[in-house]
């Protein structure tokens, strides 16, 4: 059996790489676990026995080393290839990062350690959390959550638990506005509360008469992105959270674009009641391939007591575990304490920025989103000449009269040598392209993104034909999705060894 | 002293120039006026490379790690055994510092990892299917029993007090949300009775939830849980521990419709407490029903294998606010170090590694039975590799008492809930664990005894 | 500037990724280094200090993590690809080893601490000097060569201190099978010795005859490579061994191919006086492309007295540095005590093989080498049907008829998804290809290779044109190596940034 | 407990009826008999890679590492920063276990690299070209005075004392074979005197020798040396820490022919003593006369840029006991952690490191000549990094006491030719000393002169 190159020529790409389990040969062996004498004899049942094998790969070492190295090829990160995924901020990751998270006491922590015994790691995360409350312009933070997503709902739960504590039981409607990312209306679903759309205005930005007209005392919660999902700064978001206090609801800040504002203005300042960010975004935290993450949330003091638990304070001491948490906390999340080896990555980005180098985050990643944006006005249509904040969304609606669409688009930058922009979001743009450049890309990447885009959408309207087929030089064109829906094949079902029986 | 910005000033003024504006903080015009540049006093200044790795070294000094002291500890994560090869690979850029794979042409091997990943928990669980991961064991086992309430709209959920009792709180703190309750099924000896699951039974119960092996280390016979519960149109869901699967009756033997899990002992560093891996199997007919990324396998244009994410209409991009689940972000990084982790170890690795957690806990077992005042609280229960212990001092004090002479302890059961008691302790014994370490803690036990008194000795 | 994916159509394979210079921006800057407050006056006159601008590259982290994650992508290892290099021992590198050379203690130990400050050390590498004596069945052993040309050099001028203290200045010839290395030779020059070639018999085994013709006064040392570089055991090996010791001089083992002994035969009891062995082949250290390397050197106790200082010794107290040194030393032959950075990779593999693991090596070995031997038997004239020892030469004589040689074949492999054998080595081999599998390959793997060996074989003779336009598959196709060296290009020049005006 | 053998034994078997033997130990047949399967019962038995790390951690515990006490020594290896990016660049499987780049095709990753390190030491050094590398920095200096010697066969080395004389006792080891001299030329208030070298010029000498800083810390003006040495037909060669060429003036500045160095101060960690990294660099005219490896820009069939090993008739494989050197393996993973750290930090980083340096050693020298007793060897010779003071205490003694309170010191000097002496020590503080490591440096000393007296106080 030949493990193939990956690099190959178009016309005859190879069959994919086999899997474990088509080059598993049984009986072999890769590492060996610690040597433990003594008895095999445990008590246990044959009932509760497992029965049959267990069908795990059987490789040897260098097998399974070569296995993971030739399919990391397969695969583009930021260490290897401009991302320009809008509401991702796929900024460079800093090696340091994941060096601090590796350190032995850190590391090796077994988290129901006695408090005396994680006293570094308990500063560490009470240090991060001050940070981020400095930085949010908060009263409060809870570093529980394990993504944006679970940050969204660790703010409805608080929100519906502080409602409830008002005796206010019949604000059960949480209003997201249609450019929202999903995770916004699911997590209201998920917190049991009713979720209503507000339609956007044609400029993408919330339609305030709409909103005032949807505010009720149903309303418990308006969750608005800000910046918004089209890179846009809400024009009239002050009159909008005014409005949403005044008919009694709060305020809620999906802060998955907080890059924008890194260091240059507070939520909370905004007035905003919660907020939470996605540190594998805003704080170079690597994304893994699609996690893991973490979404710290901020509240204003009124919500505080329904934080999560467990709650870390800060005492003349240093920092400790609250011993007697609020009891109107909404309780645990999540086990133990949060995702720590993520915080602790977070906490480093931080505090090598310092006050000096975070405001130039965003500035930075204002700066790369207007000159790109600049760079491919007139190739496609987007929101009109003014500054977008950190990313801006373009339509590839004009090339719809070629059968040529966003995703092919897409197919033609990966050919290019880049990751694609986020593709059919927000959904109130058709043939959506939004495009993020992040701090982290230098004009001489951004220029040669921009010649390449406008050559392949020039292309795409002389030729549509060499779009539709993109991209050729990729490990594999483009994948049957209908056939992979259909009856789905979701695990590896050859018998072990299958690939090496040929001889 | 860092901030990973390219630009040099020549470049930053070009651009500037480009967008029709003179200085950079004219970037911020959209912003409101009064609000921007806030003061930042409060943060301190960029610290360089080297004085960052100072600090956090300093801090990290101040944990006691296992490298520092042998970890008798479990409850929920456990200190096994990881292959050195497992970092190198993981944290490879290309896997590192990748998006979801969204763009499958440019994200197979990441795609074909995944895949490999749910193929190997669903054959650990015994399960027809796997997904992508979730968060971590306990948000896992509560979108199991959102599947469930969802499944019918029935709202009970039964669930074992063999369940990490914090793990049931994070159930709780998702179940509450959508107006389910949670009713517990006490133990009878370290095991949930089938008796006093089915009196619980009616036409609200969505699902049974037990545990393989108990919070409390022991390992239950679920024989006739899945027919009785099928009967009553309820689920049987069955959180296991990963490492155990390999010597223990496995959730999809026992007949579980869906089964969760915490995959932190499947090569993932303790770490403090995450980031961990939510294990979340089910059975064929909760396919298009559960929550979480799918990976499936297809052909490309040309007829060559691909991957692809599939039934991607259950997810919150698609569905929205009707969407199984509210996951994007899942744990893709922590699921490629499981499935390496697997690989090098295979199948008689991790049942030598489980199997070698069991001798030592028994060892562990017999030693400290042989202090006078420590007592056993169940006699012949089977258990994994963790046991209660009767300690003859208050266990929070023995604990921390311990911890100074260099050891992590059993896990002070102080204010846990039966048969957690105040003088209690849940000992776990990995592979890891040396003889030397088993006796050194045997003597450190005696020593602390002798010098602080026992409140039974 | 668009840095191009690797994974490309053949017919399209983008020009070369640009070099550091070439993408340069003056004034970017990457990781800052500790900030030292203080004067920056320092007393040196001007006449000593450097003038002008330092041409480094100047980048940011992302740019070079990226650079250098691509141009990873270029390159094929153990850890990607199978690759049979004859007498390179190309055998997994256990990571697990790299970690113990990276611990702190090892790591970040200065090299010139108080033996107090570094016993750990000292017993690591006394306690590999133990371990490398008994395998090699010598009487001591010295870790400093940095490579085994290193430890040749090291043996050649132990021989000559050794004759020169005898008395025996006259004895100033090497003898050198006509199949060595090139190193055997060029360390004999280097060590002022005249070397003189022994032909081989056409089998590849050593003229007995023709040796101990060339036998004289004059002879310091023969030198032998065994298993020689033909994979062969000399037949006559004792015999030679007595002749030379007969006619007062020593002999050296070339110890390059000790994966063919390693645990089940010593070469002490073969009779050899000096040997030296390659750490980076037999002890699975990694090549790092092309080095560190380590040479570690045993002798027989006449020439203890003689090997390069520092030495290290075993006291009751543990192992500590031989404070006395003996007068007849060569003298040190690099700075400090060794590589311990791979010496301390050696020493993990040695105790993770142990006694069990040890003769397993060499057997598996073996059975990789002739069960591949056998494989490709037919396909290309070899050395006949016997067994052969860790390594097989094949000629690619035949296919000299159809205008492709050795080389041509190699590229076809590297199409076929391995890296190519050794090739015109051994010299006395036409069209030698040197293959050498190690214990680490599967059988499945050595299928493969043996399937696509012939297949290529095969097609050289029908289609030779195909051979020679190979390799295809690879970022660039053969390079012009008489272009290259008629007015050789080793650096760069371009102006920094030059890549980048194009905008 | 590893072997790295993936043979299941079916497979064994399979392969052995093949060949046409019934076991592995058959294969053993061309062996002498008597000799194989050799008694291994002084080799330990394997150990789990869990007992390696445990055994070798408590090793590694035993030294005095950086981590554990502040260096202050140099002497030919230093404690620089090394950005946190390096390692895991280069630890990449694809760079690490790669073997020498023969195979162009499918080694651009690692021949555009070497080319680039060629590249930055030609820079650096200020010279037309560098080599791909040789063994250290002691090697590296040997081997050019060994191509000094080829190019008249003259057999007279002069080296200046201000050569580390532990490279000296290297350089004698190699050049003595073949039948060379050294004769080495004193310093004067740390300075080496054209007039003393230009006395010993006659028609025998190959080369001087010079350093870059002297091994005792001081910066030399090597005006006039070239002139004077080409018109006797003798080259100049320079033997410099590349980390000092930030900031002071090249070899190539200086008219060197030859130019050497020590990689190690390029982002590799000391360990222990190496692997480290030769750096040989010449002017154009040495191109096909230097040892070692060569990286050559090319073009492949269809023009693309491509590089290759070039110029290899000058080595071992091709010219054998011709060749320019017997040097094959060479240490280019060293000198990829040598490129990588350099384009991290860039020309300002390498530069403000050096400044840092600097100020932290004159940091260094008025806190400890602040000490009674503490007195200068040289007042107002220019310095470096490093720097010589008469310690009041015998410095061998000095040093072992300071490492007992957690310090390593500057390097005793006993025992070590002139300037050296019984009771000086060889200061050396880089930019990763802290203000606070040197006043508790400052305080240690103090403590222990007042504790155990001192020689002179
Ligand atoms: C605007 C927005 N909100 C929320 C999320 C969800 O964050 P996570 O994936 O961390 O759950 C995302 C993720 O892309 C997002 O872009
Ligand atoms: C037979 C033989 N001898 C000597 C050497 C030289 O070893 P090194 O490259 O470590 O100097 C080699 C290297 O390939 C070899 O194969």
């Amino acid at each position: 059996m030949t493990i193939r190159d990956e690099k190959q020529e178009g016309a005859s790409r190879p069959d994919m790489h086999p899997t474990l389990w088509e080059i598993s040969r049984p009986g072999a062996r890769g590492v060996f676990p610690p040597d433990v004498s003594g008895s095999a004899v445990f008590g246990i049942p044959d009932v509760s026995m497992r029965e049959g094998a267990l069908n795990l790969p059987e490789l040897s070492e260098l097998e399974v080393v070569r296995h993971f190295t030739n399919l990391s090829h397969l695969s583009r990160g930021v260490d290897t290839h401009f991302i320009p995924l809008g509401s991702c901020t796929m900024k460079y990751n800093p090696k340091v990062s994941d060096k601090v998270a590796s350190l032995p006491g850190f590391a090796d922590l077994h988290p129901r350690t006695d408090p005396e015994g994680m006293e570094g790691l308990l500063e560490a995360m009470g240090t991060l959390s001050d940070l981020l409350q400095s930085l949010l312009g908060m009263d409060a933070v809870t570093l529980a959550p394990a993504a944006g997503a679970h940050g969204e709902l660790t703010g409805i739960l608080i929100a519906r638990k502080y409602f409830e504590d008002r005796g206010e039981t019949s604000r059960k409607v949480i209003l997201v506005p249609d450019s929202a990312h999903g995770t916004n209306p699911a997590s209201a679903s998920m917190g049991g509360m009713v979720v209503r759309s507000i339609a956007s205005k044609p400029s993408g930005h919330i339609d305030t008469l709409a909103l005032e007209k949807a505010l009720s005392q149903e309303t418990a919660m308006v969750m608005i992105t800000a910046p918004s999902t089209l890179g846009l700064f809400e024009e009239e978001l002050s009159e909008v959270v005014r409005l949403v206090h005044n008919a009694g609801a709060l305020v809620y800040m999906d802060g998955a674009n907080m890059n924008a504002f890194l260091g240059v203005l507070k939520p909370g300042d905004l007035g905003f009641d919660i907020v939470h960010i996605n540190t594998h975004k805003t704080l170079a935290t690597p994304h893994g391939g699609g996690g893991p993450g973490s979404g710290p949330v901020g509240v204003k003091s009124h919500l505080a007591p329904y934080l999560p638990t467990p709650v870390i304070e800060k005492t003349d001491k240093g920092y400790s575990f609250k011993s007697h948490p609020d009891p109107r906390s909404i309780g645990p999340v999540r086990s133990f304490l949060g995702s720590t080896g993520v915080l602790l990555r977070a906490l480093s980005y931080v505090l090598l920025l310092g006050r000096e180098g975070l405001p130039k985050v965003a500035l930075y990643a204002l700066l790369n989103a207007n000159y790109l944006k600049k760079r491919l006005e007139g190739v496609l249509p987007g929101e009109g000449p003014g500054l977008c904040a950190h990313e801006f969304v373009l339509s590839a609606k004009p090339l719809a009269a070629f059968g040529v669409h966003a995703g092919d688009l897409a197919k033609g930058l990966l050919d290019a040598g880049y990751y694609a922009p986020t593709i059919h979001f927000p959904l109130i743009v058709p043939e959506a392209l939004m495009i993020e450049p992040t701090e982290c890309e230098s004009k001489a990447m951004l220029d040669g993104f921009a010649d390449d885009f406008s050559r392949i959408v020039e292309r795409a309207a002389a030729h549509p034909e060499e779009l539709l087929s993109a991209p050729k030089r990729t490990p594999v064109s483009r994948p049957d999705e209908v056939l992979a829906a259909r009856d789905p094949v979701l695990k590896e079902v050859t018998v072990p060894g299958s690939i090496l029986r040929k001889h | 002293m860092a901030d990973f910005i390219p630009h040099t000033p020549l470049e930053t003024r070009e651009m500037l120039e480009a967008i029709g504006v003179s200085r950079l903080e004219d970037l911020l015009a959209p912003y409101p006026s009064d609000h921007v540049l806030p003061d930042l006093s409060d943060i301190p200044s960029g610290l360089t490379e080297s004085s960052l790795m100072r600090k956090m070294r300093s801090m990290a000094a101040r944990n006691k790690g296992g490298g520092s002291v042998p970890i008798f500890r479990g409850a929920g994560a456990y200190d096994h055994f990881i292959p050195e090869a497992v970092s190198p690979l993981v944290m490879r850029g290309e896997f590192l510092t990748a998006y979801t794979p969204y763009q499958p042409e440019v994200s197979q091997g990441l795609l074909q990892v995944i895949f490999e990943y749910q193929t190997a928990m669903s054959n650990l669980y015994g399960m027809d299917l796997s997904n992508a991961s979730v968060y971590d064991g306990a948000t896992a086992l509560a979108e199991a029993c959102l599947v469930a309430h969802r499944q019918e709209g029935r709202s009970t959920i039964l669930i074992s007090d063999g369940v990490d009792p914090d793990v049931v709180r994070v159930v709780r703190t998702y179940v509450e949300g959508v107006g389910c309750t949670l009713k517990q099924i006490p133990l009878v000896s370290g095991q949930t009775s089938l008796e006093d699951v089915v009196k619980c039974l009616d036409g609200q119960t969505a699902c049974f939830v037990g545990a393989i092996p108990t919070f409390w280390g022991t390992v239950e016979d679920f024989s006739g849980f899945a027919d009785a519960l099928h009967q009553n149109g309820s689920l049987l869901i069955l959180h296991a521990n990963p490492h155990a699967l390999a010597l223990l009756r496995t959730p999809g033997s026992w007949g579980a419709d869906l089964a969760t899990g915490e995959g932190q002992p499947l090569g993932i560093p303790l770490s403090g407490g995450g980031p961990y891996l939510g294990i979340l199997t089910a059975s064929r007919a909760f396919m298009r029903k559960i929550p979480g990324r799918l990976v499936g396998k297809t052909v490309d244009r040309e007829g060559r294998t691909a991957y692809v994410l599939t039934l991607q209409a259950r997810e919150q991009h698609i569905r929205r606010e009707k969407a199984n689940s509210n996951i994007c972000s899942n744990e893709t990084l922590l699921s490629i170090q499981a499935l390496v982790t697997l690989s090098l170890l295979g199948p008689s690795g991790l049942r030598e590694a489980a199997e070698g957690s069991m001798k030592n806990a028994r060892k562990l077992r017999s030693r400290l039975l042989a202090i006078p005042g420590v007592s056993p609280v169940w006699q012949e229960t089977p258990f994994f590799h963790e046991f209660i212990l009767d300690m003859p001092m208050e266990s929070t004090k023995l604990s921390r008492l311990l911890l100074s002479e260099g050891f992590l302890s059993g896990l002070p059961l102080a204010g846990y809930p039966s048969p957690g008691a105040e003088s209690r302790m849940l000992w776990c014994a990995t592979e890891m664990r040396t003889e030397e370490e088993i006796e050194n803690l045997g003597h450190a036990i005696e020593k602390v005894l002798a010098r602080h008194g026992g409140m039974k000795s």
